[in-house]
């Protein structure tokens, strides 16, 4: 499988900042990869996120070294609005990312395909292949501004997989969302990696991490504490030391080894790690 | 305005729905102007007549009056005292009020003010009633608007009403650290940064973040002409409106240069 | 480079991304003005705070349209008598940018200036609107009351319109630049520095997207929190009020 | 304080209600949780706590005082609210400044608002930041100087809105420490909280609303053992909860040791 987003030992610093906020990250994701970046507050996480889609170098001003490449190109050699087309971006405040041009929903979805130059017909067939799956229809005359936070975030979502990106790039994208709103997105995100779109999402939900990603990347403090599929790094017993957290499976099944009450490899999911617990009990 | 109007066909306001927004904006503009032009209030009385007409057909009559009304009588009155009592240019005396005299030249001065005031008044409001922003924001677009110009117009008025519920929350949450909003009008003017240093700060850093949206959405593309997603209507009345307007300020620009040379006796 | 070229370019590093989403912002601050009066019961208008502010960050130019758009908003959404008014609102714009501009924000006594200045300047061009398009009132706020006040004791249009309006302007504009005054002297440097005007007020030059080498000194930089493992006690109640 | 509400009904908008009727006594020191979905009521009821809201009918007592006795900014004096998002209340050039804004409206000495503000900025882990621009702070951060601003105000009530949205590991711990220390001194906690492993670890009474009403109230123990219950409410048990009864343990736990501690105990049984 080829690699569609290669870092390479990429380090970055912002122009005012005293330290880099990430440094040395080295890792690659096939096409179709599911990749979660999980680690405490201010270890960089937002940083590599906007530099898969090229706010760093290109909006952020700063001192970076190495190189990111999606799709094979240079994120540094080409221009925001390029790597839009191939990467889309949704971040944590819903309002913020609507353009604030656009009276219904229909409208915000339709704005960057205007950008560029898409003619209406277009966009029209597009606008119908996304709202499906968004769960959007009946709202696409509905003003964006008058919609709930997970609305708005489906919006928003819409308005970058419109785009038809490869890679989707989603900075904590739940975090002011509802549990129910937040599923809801995150069930879309889930069927759209089934149906080949790459992600790369920073969440705080470890359970969520552990059950759908097949990689995930460490951060602390701007370094790459860990990388590789969730077995390997949630495994790995010294990843809480760096103030990185782990889902409750993985340290119940740790938990039933250490007390030598059922071993075996960490377990990822709640059926799993139930099935541990059985076995513990000597069911 | 930003209010979409639901396009219903038979609505009684359908007819002036479906005309071009700029041929709307055009004629209310040029209609202004003639009145403005046109060397006596005559026209522009005529033109307000017009509008509560049309108000009236469009279903609007109540809200166009108490407006009309509600600006005109003041404005009216003051402007009565000021030129029709005061202006220098007051020779022909046609009452007296007892502190002061009404001359005719400051009352018709005042008068034509008026009616040209009235009538960019009602003529912008049975615009916005029946105008989709968005509709004429589009169509000034493909008309050569920039768009970055059609942005500043749109986003400024789609963040006022954001805008204030976010004062209201900010009321709620300063109030609960103990902010008090009444006593005397110094601690109510200290009480404005309290309210408003948030609104700021909060805009500044949320200003960040928009401009990350508007790049990652192809806000600087300028190699093709960008396209809406808006329909903009075009009716068979644009053109005989527009034209219509047109030659009501040509008439009116005769009107005047012949009242200037004296032919026109107004 | 020719005088007329780094002008333009000058304009132009104003209106950066950053700037233009600024502008709706700053003119919805504007507009929230009179919002803020009616919640407080103040007699006044301070739909200039925002321009104010966006003077100081982003420049003359930038304010200037922000004055402009705050208008014609006026203008189309409330009543068309506020777009002559445009002008006032822009030269009022361009006044505090270059005030800004020259370091007049950054004491005290320079806001007793800026106050000044842009009370004259908003009295002086609105009252020659006021006299010269509208004929001496407006009739949308309560100055017009003053105004005819002053024509019947002072038998003169001009003088009276700019009479009340230099009242007028004296209080709001006054307590406007304090409050402008005071939330720009709270903005971060971190935040300042991304828009036009910090170039200018520090005399560095914007860093470009760079891609050179990287001084690879790695600061331990300060623990976010305090590392306390023992329970704190808020320990209020042997406090003696 | 003793809080008890009455068949209280909030309406937004005539024949809206977001409150339909609660009836509910907070009283002691045990640290509330609320949950629910959204829109189900939860903010709207502990707006009345402090007199932002006022009820549509039905009444608040506060330690047998009617709400509608004072005002908003009166009462702030007892009951603090820490606002979901920081950023719509902090607004001064420094932390320290913001820790001291609430005591002064209040008319604290001085001397008492040093110390006030020193204990609050240890408590909430920003004694080295105190002459930082709150603006220049992380998210996270800002939350706990919003916290730190209503603390110094030494309410007897302190209501917290979605704590945990945007906090790490670090900052759950931290918000852990702060309700602990507000129970030593004798004060009453009311979050409300989406985060059902954090009202798990940290509140020992918890809430359910749904609706406008109140559907469950008990201890966490009472509430979490009604799975099918609190299926209406759309909330999930923690992982850990989920685990446990899915292995088919007799027991309803909380954290990872008391369900080793339950396998112990079963597999000796």
């Amino acid at each position: 499988m080829d690699s569609i987003i290669k870092v390479d030992d990429f380090s970055f610093r912002y122009r005012d900042a005293k330290r880099c906020a990430v440094r040395h990250l080295d890792f690659e994701v096939p096409e179709g990869g599911f990749l979660c970046v999980v680690g405490p507050n201010g270890s960089g996480k937002s940083t590599l996120c906007n530099a898969l889609v090229g706010l760093v170098p290109h909006h952020f001003n700063g001192k970076g070294r190495g190189s990111v490449r999606v799709l094979g190109q240079k994120v540094a050699d080409q221009t925001i609005a390029q790597i839009s087309c191939n990467v889309g971006f949704v971040f944590q405040n819903p309002f913020n990312q609507l353009s604030y041009t656009a009276g219904t929903v229909a409208e915000e979805l339709a704005y960057g395909l205007g950008n560029h130059g898409v003619p209406r017909d277009e966009m029209v067939r597009r606008i119908e292949q996304i709202a499906g799956p968004l769960h959007l229809e009946g709202l696409l005359d509905r003003n964006p501004l008058e919609l709930s936070g997970g609305q708005i975030q489906r919006v928003a979502l819409g308005s970058t997989l419109i785009m038809n990106p490869r890679v989707l790039v989603l900075d904590e994208c739940t975090t002011q969302l509802d549990p129910l709103g937040s599923e809801e997105i995150f069930d879309i995100v889930k069927k759209l990696n089934e149906d080949g779109m790459t992600v790369v999402m920073v969440d705080h939900d470890m359970e969520r991490v552990a059950r759908c990603a097949d990689h995930v990347l460490a951060l602390s403090r701007g370094n790459q504490v860990a990388f590789g599929t969730p077995e390997e790094v949630f495994g790995d017993p010294a990843l809480e030391e760096h103030g990185v957290d782990i889902p409750d499976y993985v340290r119940i099944s740790r938990t039933l080894e250490d007390e030598g009450l059922a071993s075996g490899p960490v377990t990822l999911t709640e059926g799993a790690c139930a099935e541990r617990v059985g076995k513990a009990l000597g069911r | 305005m930003s209010q979409r109007p639901v396009a219903d066909d038979t609505a009684r306001d359908a007819w002036l729905v479906a005309l071009n927004p700029t041929a709307k904006v055009a004629s209310v503009l040029v209609l202004g102007l003639a009145s403005i032009v046109f060397p006596s209030p005559i026209l522009g009385a005529l033109i307000v007549v017009a509008l509560f007409a049309l108000a009236a057909a469009m279903g609007y009559f109540r809200p166009f009056a108490k407006l009309m009304i509600g600006f005109g009588i003041p404005v009216t009155l003051m402007l009565l005292l000021i030129q029709g009592c005061y202006s220098p240019q007051n020779v022909t005396v046609i009452a007296d009020l007892g502190f002061a005299r009404l001359g005719l030249e400051g009352t018709l001065y005042a008068l034509s003010t008026v009616v040209t005031l009235l009538t960019f008044l009602g003529g912008f409001y049975l615009m916005n009633r029946t105008t989709y922003t968005g509709e004429l924001v589009a169509d000034l677009t493909e008309r050569g608007l920039p768009p970055k110009a059609g942005y500043l117009v749109l986003a400024s008025l789609n963040v006022v009403p954001q805008m204030k519920r976010r004062m209201a929350t900010i009321q709620e949450a300063q109030v609960a650290r103990g902010l008090d909003m009444g006593g005397d009008i110094i601690s109510r003017v200290r009480a404005t940064v309290p309210l408003l240093g948030p609104v700021v700060m909060s805009s500044l850093a949320d200003a960040e973040e928009r401009s990350m949206m508007l790049e990652t959405h192809g806000f600087h593309l300028n190699e093709r002409a960008h396209t809406s997603y808006v329909v903009v209507r075009h009716a068979t009345a644009d053109k005989p409106l527009v034209i219509a307007s047109a030659v009501v300020l040509v008439l009116s620009v005769a009107a005047r240069i012949a009242s200037v040379a004296g032919v026109l006796p107004l | 480079m020719s005088e007329k070229a780094s002008f333009a370019q000058k304009l132009k590093d104003q209106f950066s991304t950053k700037s233009l989403v600024l502008i709706p912002i700053a003119v919805g601050i504007n507009l929230i003005g009179g919002t803020l009066c009616s919640m407080l019961k103040l007699p006044l208008f301070l739909d200039t705070i925002g321009t104010l502010v966006v003077a100081c960050l982003s420049g003359p130019w930038v304010a200037a349209l922000t004055g402009l758009l705050t208008n014609v908003f006026l203008a189309i959404v409330a009543n068309p008598v506020n777009f002559p008014y445009a002008i006032v609102s822009v030269l009022v714009g361009l006044t505090a940018g270059y005030m800004a501009r020259a370091g007049f924000f950054n004491k005290k006594s320079g806001i007793v200036a800026v106050w000044l200045a842009v009370t004259l300047v908003n009295a002086v061009s609105a009252s020659l609107i006021t006299s010269f398009v509208f004929g001496g009132a407006t009739g949308i706020n309560g100055t017009s009351v003053v105004t005819a006040a002053f024509v019947v004791a002072l038998q003169d249009v001009l003088l009276s319109v700019f009479s009340s309006a230099i009242l007028e302007n004296l209080l709001d504009k006054g307590i406007s630049v304090l409050i402008a005054y005071t939330i720009w002297r709270k903005i971060p440097r971190r935040l300042v520095s991304q828009y036009a005007m910090a170039g200018i007020a520090d005399g560095e030059a914007p860093v470009g997207p760079g891609r050179d080498e990287l001084d690879d000194k790695l600061e331990d930089d300060d623990l976010d929190f305090d590392d306390e493992d023992e329970d704190l006690d808020l320990g209020f109640d042997d406090e003696d009020l | 304080m003793k809080i008890e509400i009455k068949d209280l009904v909030h309406e937004y908008l005539p024949g809206m209600r977001a409150l339909d009727g609660v009836n509910l006594t907070l009283d002691g020191t045990a640290p509330v949780a609320i949950i629910g979905q959204n829109g189900a009521g939860k903010t709207t009821l502990v707006k009345h706590f402090d007199g932002i809201l006022r009820p549509t009918s039905g009444q608040v007592l506060l330690d047998g005082h009617d709400i509608n006795e004072r005002s908003c900014a009166q009462w702030s004096a007892h009951v603090g609210y820490v606002f979901q998002n920081p950023d719509n209340q902090l607004f001064l050039e420094s932390v320290r400044h913001e820790l001291e804004f609430g005591p002064r409206q209040l008319g604290v000495s001085e001397a008492a608002i040093a110390k006030r503000v020193e204990r609050v900025a240890k408590l909430v882990g920003l004694s080295r930041k105190l002459d930082v621009n709150p603006a220049d702070l992380t998210p996270a951060e800002k939350k706990f100087c919003a916290i730190g601003s209503v603390l110094t105000m030494k309410p007897e009530v302190v209501i917290f809105d979605e704590p945990t949205c945007g906090q790490d590991l670090a900052g759950n711990a931290r918000l852990e420490r702060i309700i602990r220390a507000l129970r030593k001194s004798g004060r009453l906690c009311i979050t409300i909280s989406h985060d059902v492993k954090f009202v798990c670890k940290c509140f020992e009474r918890v809430v359910v609303m749904c609706h406008g009403r109140v559907l469950v109230e008990g201890s966490v123990e009472e509430v979490f053992s009604q799975p099918e219950l609190l299926k209406q409410s759309y909330v999930i048990p923690a992982p850990v909860t989920r685990v446990a009864s899915a292995a088919g343990m007799n027991k309803v736990v909380f954290d990872v040791d008391s369900l080793i501690e339950g396998v112990k105990a079963e597999r000796s049984s």
